[in-house]
């Protein structure tokens, strides 16, 4: 099944999802559809409401209405850990490498919630500085260290819908296309995958779509091939 | 006789291990406190009232249910435990990454009720309590006479300090319990439901300090105010210690055991303040106590 | 005449902490007894009462009996336990030229270097204490003393007068370790006690102290090695809490106890009846003395402090509490003293049948003798 | 500089914000100083001059704490070291006038404060509190031991004397103006301390240390300042407290003491001004008024469930939840 | 000689528990320079920030600022000869007003920090300066505004117009641009080029284009020694530098934005 996805199923839904920080009203009314084994891009200026639409779909932020469906399933009511055993992985934008753990704890941390994750060799034979570093205190790792633990720990777990926040920040050159060639095998693996990228040149040939959020809202959809086509537009949503 | 310092080498291996066991009970309790404020970042003022509770529950289920010393062992910790566990679920889990000031505050207001009313119940002369016939007597070591009760209490208070200290450190639910108390959220995120956790683990440590109870109940006057003057003391420890460090807890509360049973012997009036002597000097040279991560 | 036409007795005593048991809300029952006995006025003026946590604190105590005196017309001060209350609180009424009686307190200089002409000090204090016990064991041959003593004023006062009367009666104090208060854990203080090897532990100490003391000394072993404890200041309630199987055999002296006589079994019997529970000297003393105040106030027909205390003063004491107890000029009330000693578990019938009256110390011998006072109203 | 006329708009409008500001608070001051002057009129002085020392003592606290972010757990031993002296040399040197024993008084407690201060102030966070709480803990040690302090009976029957050796301290109301007058010089001290230059340089270092660090200002010595300041206030407040009350007791130097003022000053409202004075009115007056009352068994319980309350809804405190409602309602 | 270099280490060495972090830099930032501090995650760039602003103390080795040795200075000293540090992660006083954040970094140079019975209004006098900075970097309207509720790119540029403010000879800036869009990008690249005009710049940046644009001289770490150093071009064509950090098409991924810079000025 993992081999040759079945596009058609609908992995995540969200249809008018609203998003409060108490008093601030941040999403207002979110509808996307991710289908199994897609890679999807959420684009948008500095508080746009990306990250924001990511954490409400892990029931993280205050308050939120609408409707999110994972796997057929509504998760408005459910709790986050719940929402984890669906299958889903979070890879948080403050990267959440905890400092009194060591390097290979905060790997192992997050319980595996299917089978079909990366072994520890794998892991490390990717990110070699981890390996090197294994027993070091989890925030003593350099910045790009940090991000890179972030990102290979929900690898382990077998999630099968990755939610990726910024990956790249603070990335030499050299670890973000690695990363590039991960997520590339990740999708090959049948992995849906919904990344929140400012780093747009990274992202792009990766993706299956792109979604431009604006204000809390999906102002925008651009599939791949119509990417060169809208290029005009998307460079006035992203300001550039 | 041979003499140090004009006390007599007989007396003075009989203090130390006296200091020992002292020792073994600052450390049972200081533990419990460093558990929670390591895991959950809450200072526990309530720790020497759940203290009180559990020496108090062991002879109350005695007096009104006759449940005997070994059962209480087990019951009383349970028990404090799950009353610990309706605390955090009603009343601390509001202050949830809140400044340390106010988990201290809050607990300290807890400890004021529940050992008022206490007060108002049951008086403070105390309440009897016998020893079990099993612990009765002792053994002539040739320099003291230790009380099988004391010896009781050296193993079963190192036992549970061992065992807890390699669930924390050693295990995976330990790993989950210090994730879970720096970004909890994001523990959720993983899968792990961490308010059970930080629920339970609250009831844990209050639980060790309710063990503390059963194991003083016998040899201390049980009153509700026992707990008072001992938290001021095991908080010294754990700072000395290091806030949060487990094995810390436990190896400063034995030493702080026998410093004090040595001033007890040379100076016996400073054998109160001499903890707190200690802890200025420690964290003159060590900011974050002897086994203390740098802050 | 009386004032406002009402005598104002305000109540001042630890009613939730350490010394709670003591005196604590049950001496207010007693003192509500001895009011309702005396028929609730006292030549047609109605009698009143307040009532006050010190919360062991000399400020909260002062601030309190000083808006009681100056604002409230209060006359009589009564209760109070820590000495530190008790002093502040004297002051205060001389100043104010008002009236205390102290019946909790332990201090023996609340009549001696801190006596003013406006308080009587009623129950007991450490210099009878040391007399009653220390002379008793040492008679029985406990020569060799080593004393425990709280390491505070109290535990000091009482280990000097515990020294004085082991030497007068030939003994010798060869050793003596001074214990922070509180202190729970007296392991180490027993087993420098039993290095000792003195015949006799002496306790000079209080409350949850004393009966730590005790405990740890029975777990132990002090008495099968042969030594004895003295318990210098040990009250009802502290050897209800360490029950006679621990306490058992241990020599005291009490100002008063509940099953010496008929008069005062019946009134306890109506005091268990009120509180729940058996009286401790405390609660006799506050009873007694209030009678004896309101007694004054209607021989005299006025509440002014002088005119009461003198009254006071006149009157030998004769009632359940004392028997020709007599108040001296320093404010000290003496009257016969008892050595007890703690029953074992065969000789008590029931929870609080816990002592046996060894002897009667009569007054004279009990309390320092005037010619020994520093008091400034003692001609010496 | 492409707009001056807008920069120096924004600037007028800060100032003249700041005089509005200053207008609101002399208002308010003045109408609390009216009622002050008032008070023992109405109120037996002596209560008023207790509840008076505590406000002191709790401002002191909250310089530290509230404008600093320093949480001192041994504050009871400056106010037990300004009373103590105070009362000794009281006592024993009858030469002494009143005001001169309390000037001694406080500048023992502030050497002592920079004693301490130079002892805890690298330390961070809770190991801050608790050195000072260890400190404090040998200061208590230290008077326990003392034959000077009376020990556990305390220090009695210190003479309030004669203020500059005419006034007559005996007279409360005499007593309570004198103590009214320190209390708003002291008042007034810290409210201009907390907006001078030097409380701007506090207010950066409570809000980011390591930020202030990297703009050159050495933070230990500004915290050490404010330590001291605020330890010579506490000691003003005992000792004054032990000639309104002539005596001076180990209750001062307790823990429970330190305790007392967090929590006054947290039911008031920490980092306001006016947060402290509140604070330590309503404690005193609760405690006062429940320890009277029929609930006199039931204070400590009771004062535990006003902490909880404080802690769960209205952590702002009195002051603080006043302020935060106003802002809501009236912008 | 080493007059030349305002800041200069000498064999500069920092180890964690035998780990070495930093091994043997020596590192020479001339006059006038903006000069730049790449190299791979975990190179040891912001511990060699850490080590000139005495945030860490080196194991071994100099810290020379022209020519005089400060390695002994802390942090607060270094900070008033003149060497300025932003952070990685956003440094302002949230709860203080844009402008008062600025007025604390000037009261540095006032003799009153300590005055404590001064009045406050006695720092307006500093207002005027404060707007000036502010107006330096678009933030005028702002100065009445409390930090917290400013805008991330506006928290970045008022943290820049504070270190601005110290007059610093040397501004060491951490990854400025870390976690920005474009739009802010290229405000803080305008910003520090203004800042640097008649100063000296230290930085650390992963983005290559922002590199590119502003640096005179780049310095690249690699496993917390120096690799090798020159200017963009000379850098960027090493083929070392190549493997360790830019990645397989030279520019490397970032560098990128330089060629979508070029597409959208033009
Ligand atoms: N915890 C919070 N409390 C209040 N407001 C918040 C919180 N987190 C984010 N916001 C606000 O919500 C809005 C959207 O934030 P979000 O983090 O989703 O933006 P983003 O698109 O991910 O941008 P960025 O590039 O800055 O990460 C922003 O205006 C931000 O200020
Ligand atoms: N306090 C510390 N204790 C132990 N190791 C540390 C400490 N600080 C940093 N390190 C290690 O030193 C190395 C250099 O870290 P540094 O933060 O200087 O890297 P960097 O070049 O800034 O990387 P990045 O670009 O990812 O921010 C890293 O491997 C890191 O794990
Ligand atoms: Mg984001
Ligand atoms: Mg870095």
């Amino acid at each position: 099944m993992s081999a040759n996805p079945d596009r058609e199923y609908e992995q995540l839904r969200l249809s008018g999802l609203h998003a409060f920080y108490g008093e601030s009203h941040i999403l207002h009314g979110i509808n996307m559809v991710v289908n199994r084994g897609e890679l999807v891009t959420l684009l948008g200026r500095n508080g746009a409401g990306r990250s924001t639409t990511l954490k409400a779909i892990m029931n993280m932020v205050g308050r939120r209405t609408g409707s999110i469906m994972i796997n057929g399933e509504e998760t408005m009511s459910c709790a986050p850990h719940h929402i984890a055993r669906l299958g889903v992985g979070y890879c948080p934008e403050h990267r959440g490498i905890f400092s009194s753990l060591s390097v290979q704890e905060n790997l192992t941390l997050p319980p595996v919630v299917r089978s079909g994750g990366m072994s520890l060799e794998e892991i490390y034979n990717m990110f070699p500085n981890l390996y090197e570093r294994r027993f070091s205190q989890g925030t003593k790792l350099s910045g790009g260290e940090q991000q890179m633990l972030a990102m290979a720990r929900i690898l382990r777990t077998g999630a099968n819908m990755l939610l990726l926040d910024e990956i790249t920040e603070g990335l030499a050159p050299v670890i973000v296309e690695k990363l590039g060639k991960v997520l590339v095998a990740l999708k090959k693996k049948g992995l849906t995958i919904v990344l929140v990228e400012q780093n747009f040149h990274f992202a792009a040939p990766l993706a299956d779509r792109h979604y431009v959020v604006e204000h809390g809202q999906i102002v925008e959809e651009i599939s791949a091939n119509e990417l060169s086509a809208k290029q005009s537009v998307l460079d006035r949503y992203l300001g550039v | 006789m041979s003499m140090i310092f004009g006390v007599p080498v007989a007396v003075l291996s009989g203090q130390l291990l006296i200091g020992i066991i002292n020792g073994a009970f600052y450390a049972l309790l200081s533990l419990g406190l460093a558990v929670i404020f390591g895991l959950l970042k809450i200072i526990n003022f309530a720790h020497g009232a759940m203290y009180m509770l559990g020496a108090m529950t062991t002879v109350l289920m005695f007096d009104y249910l006759g449940v005997n010393y070994w059962a209480a062992l087990l019951l009383a910790p349970l028990l404090v435990g799950a009353f610990g566990v309706v605390i955090e679920y009603f009343l601390l889990r509001r202050i949830a990454g809140q400044d340390h000031i106010y988990s201290l505050l809050l607990t300290f207001g807890i400890a004021l009720i529940i050992t008022g009313v206490l007060v108002n119940w049951f008086g403070v002369s105390g309440l009897r309590y016998t020893m079990p016939d099993t612990f009765k007597g002792g053994v002539n070591l040739g320099f003291m006479f230790l009380p099988y009760y004391r010896a009781w209490v050296i193993v079963a208070a190192l036992v549970v300090c061992f065992a807890t200290w390699f669930i924390i450190e050693k295990t995976k639910l330990g790993a989950y319990l210090r994730a879970g108390t720096e970004d909890s959220q994001l523990m959720q995120g993983f899968g792990i439901n961490v308010p059970l956790l930080i629920s339970l683990t609250y009831g844990f440590g209050v639980a060790l300090a309710a063990f503390a109870g059963v194991l003083a109940a016998p040899i201390y006057s049980v009153t509700p105010v026992m707990g008072s003057a001992t938290l001021i003391t095991v908080f010294a420890v754990v700072v000395i210690g290091g806030m949060g460090s487990i094995g810390g807890a436990i190896i400063t509360g034995i030493l702080m055991g026998v410093i004090e049973g040595l001033t007890k012997t040379f100076y016996p009036p400073a054998s109160s303040a001499v903890i707190f002597l200690v802890m200025v000097l420690v964290l003159m040279f060590r900011p974050s106590g002897l086994f203390g991560k740098e802050a | 005449a009386v004032s406002n036409d009402t005598v104002k007795i305000g109540y001042l005593a630890d009613m939730s902490g350490t010394y709670r048991d003591l005196a604590g809300p049950n001496g207010l029952a007693a003192l509500n007894m001895a009011i309702k006995d005396f028929g609730g006025t006292v030549n047609g003026a109605k009698i009143e009462v307040v009532s006050a946590d010190d919360r062991n604190s000399p400020d909260t105590s002062s601030s309190t009996v000083r808006r009681w005196v100056e604002n409230e017309n209060v006359d009589l001060v009564a209760g109070m336990v820590a000495s530190s209350v008790s002093i502040a609180v004297s002051k205060i009424l001389e100043e104010n030229d008002k009236l205390g009686i102290i019946s909790g307190s332990a201090a023996s200089s609340i009549t001696n270097e801190h006596c003013t002409p406006n308080h009587i000090h009623y129950v007991y204090d450490t210099y009878p204490l040391a007399n009653g016990t220390a002379s008793a064991v040492v008679k029985e041959g406990g020569k060799t003393w080593y004393m425990l003593t709280a390491d505070y004023a109290f535990g000091h006062a009482l280990e000097g007068d515990v020294r004085r009367v082991v030497e007068a009666n030939g003994g010798e104090v060869i050793g003596a370790v001074r214990h922070p208060f509180p202190t729970q854990d007296f392991s180490s203080f027993i087993l420098q006690a039993q290095a000792s090897g003195a015949d006799v532990i002496g306790l000079a100490n209080a409350g949850a102290d004393t009966t730590n003391a005790i405990t740890t000394a029975s777990e132990f072993g002090v008495t099968q090695s042969g030594q004895t404890l003295a318990a210098l200041l040990l009250f009802l309630t502290d050897v209800h809490a360490l029950g006679v199987e621990t306490a058992q055999g241990i020599q005291l002296t009490t100002g008063w106890y509940w099953d010496m006589n008929e008069e005062t079994r019946a009134w306890s019997d109506r005091f268990l009846e009120e509180t729940g529970v058996r009286p401790t000297m405390v609660h006799a003393g506050i009873y007694s003395s209030t009678m004896q105040y309101l007694n004054a106030v209607k021989a005299t027909g006025s509440d002014d402090a002088q005119t009461v205390r003198k009254q006071m003063m006149e009157t030998p004491i004769n009632d359940m509490f004392a028997k020709n107890g007599k108040i001296r000029v320093d404010g000290r009330m003496v009257h016969d003293m008892y050595l007890a000693e703690v029953k074992t578990p065969a000789e008590s019938s029931g929870e609080w049948d816990l002592y046996k009256i060894l002897r009667t110390i009569p007054a004279d011998e009990a309390y320092r003798p005037l010619s020994e006072s520093k008091c400034k109203l003692v001609n010496n | 500089m492409n707009q001056p006329t807008q920069s120096t708009d924004i600037h007028k409008a800060i100032v003249e914000q700041q005089a509005a500001q200053d207008r609101k608070k002399m208002m308010l001051n003045g109408v609390l100083l009216l009622l002050l002057l008032a008070a023992p009129f109405a109120i037996y002085p002596v209560f008023l001059m207790k509840i008076l020392c505590f406000a002191l003592f709790a401002v002191a606290f909250n310089l530290l704490f509230g404008f600093t972010g320093l949480l001192s757990f041994g504050h009871a031993a400056f106010l037990a070291t300004g009373g103590y002296t105070t009362g000794y040399l009281l006592s024993n040197y009858p030469g002494l006038t009143t005001e001169m024993g309390i000037i001694a008084g406080t500048l023992a407690a502030t050497v002592l404060g920079l004693g301490f201060a130079l002892l805890s102030i690298r330390r961070q966070g809770i190991y801050f509190a608790m050195v000072t709480l260890a400190l404090a803990q040998l200061v208590f040690f230290f008077f326990v031991q003392s034959e000077f302090t009376g020990g556990e009976d305390g220090m009695h029957g210190i003479p309030r004397g004669h203020l500059l050796g005419f006034i007559n301290l005996e007279d409360n109301l005499n007593m309570y103006y004198f103590v009214l007058a320190v209390f708003i010089a002291c008042y007034l001290l810290v409210q201009r301390t907390v907006n001078s230059p030097y409380g701007q340089v506090l207010k950066a270092i409570k809000q980011n240390e390591p930020r202030a660090v990297s703009l050159g200002y050495n933070v230990d010595r500004y915290k050490v300042l404010a330590f001291v300041i605020s330890a010579a206030l506490a000691g003003l407040a005992g000792s004054m407290k032990s000639v309104v009350f002539q005596l001076a007791s180990l209750n001062d130097a307790h823990w429970h003491m330190s305790g007392e003022v967090i929590l006054m000053t947290l039911v008031g409202g920490m980092g306001t001004l006016l947060g402290p004075v509140v604070g330590a009115t309503f404690v005193v007056n609760i405690e006062y008024q429940l320890s009277q009352g029929a609930l006199r068994d039931w204070v400590d319980p009771i004062l535990g469930g006003v902490f909880v309350l404080t802690v769960l809804a209205f952590r702002s405190g009195i002051v603080g939840e006043i302020q935060k409602f106003m802002k809501k309602n009236l912008g | 000689m080493s007059e030349q270099y305002v800041l200069e280490t000498r064999n500069l060495v920092k180890e964690f528990k035998g780990f070495v972090a930093v091994d043997d830099v020596n590192l020479q930032v001339q006059k006038g320079h903006i000069h730049a501090l790449i190299g791979p995650n975990g190179a040891g760039k912001t511990t060699v920030f850490n080590l000139l602003t005495k945030f860490l103390i080196p194991t071994r080795g100099q810290i020379l600022f022209k020519g005089k040795d400060i390695t002994p200075l802390k942090s607060a000293a270094i900070a008033r000869e003149g060497i300025v540090r932003s952070f990685q992660i956003s440094a302002v006083f949230p709860h203080m007003t844009a402008l008062e954040n600025i007025r604390v970094a000037l009261q540095t140079f006032e003799g009153s920090s300590f005055s404590f019975w001064k009045s406050g209004k006695s720092l307006n006098k500093l207002n005027q300066r404060c707007m000036e900075l502010l107006d330096a970097v678009g933030l005028a309207e702002f100065a009445n505004t409390t930090t917290v509720e400013l805008a991330y790119g506006r928290k970045r540029a008022l943290e820049l117009a504070t270190t601005l403010a110290m007059e610093p000879e040397i501004l060491l800036l951490d990854e400025p641009t870390q976690g920005m869009g474009s739009e802010d990008v290229d405000r803080v690249v305008e910003l520090v080029r203004k800042a640097a005009h008649g100063r000296t710049v230290l930085m650390v940046e992963h983005n290559l284009s922002v590199v590119s644009k502003l640096c005179d001289r780049i310095t690249v770490l690699a496993q917390g020694a120096v690799l090798t150093e020159g200017d963009y071009a000379a850098v960027s064509a090493d083929p070392k530098v190549r493997e360790v950090y830019m990645g397989s098409d030279g520019s490397g991924e970032r560098g990128s934005a330089d060629s979508e810079q070029k597409e959208t000025t033009q």
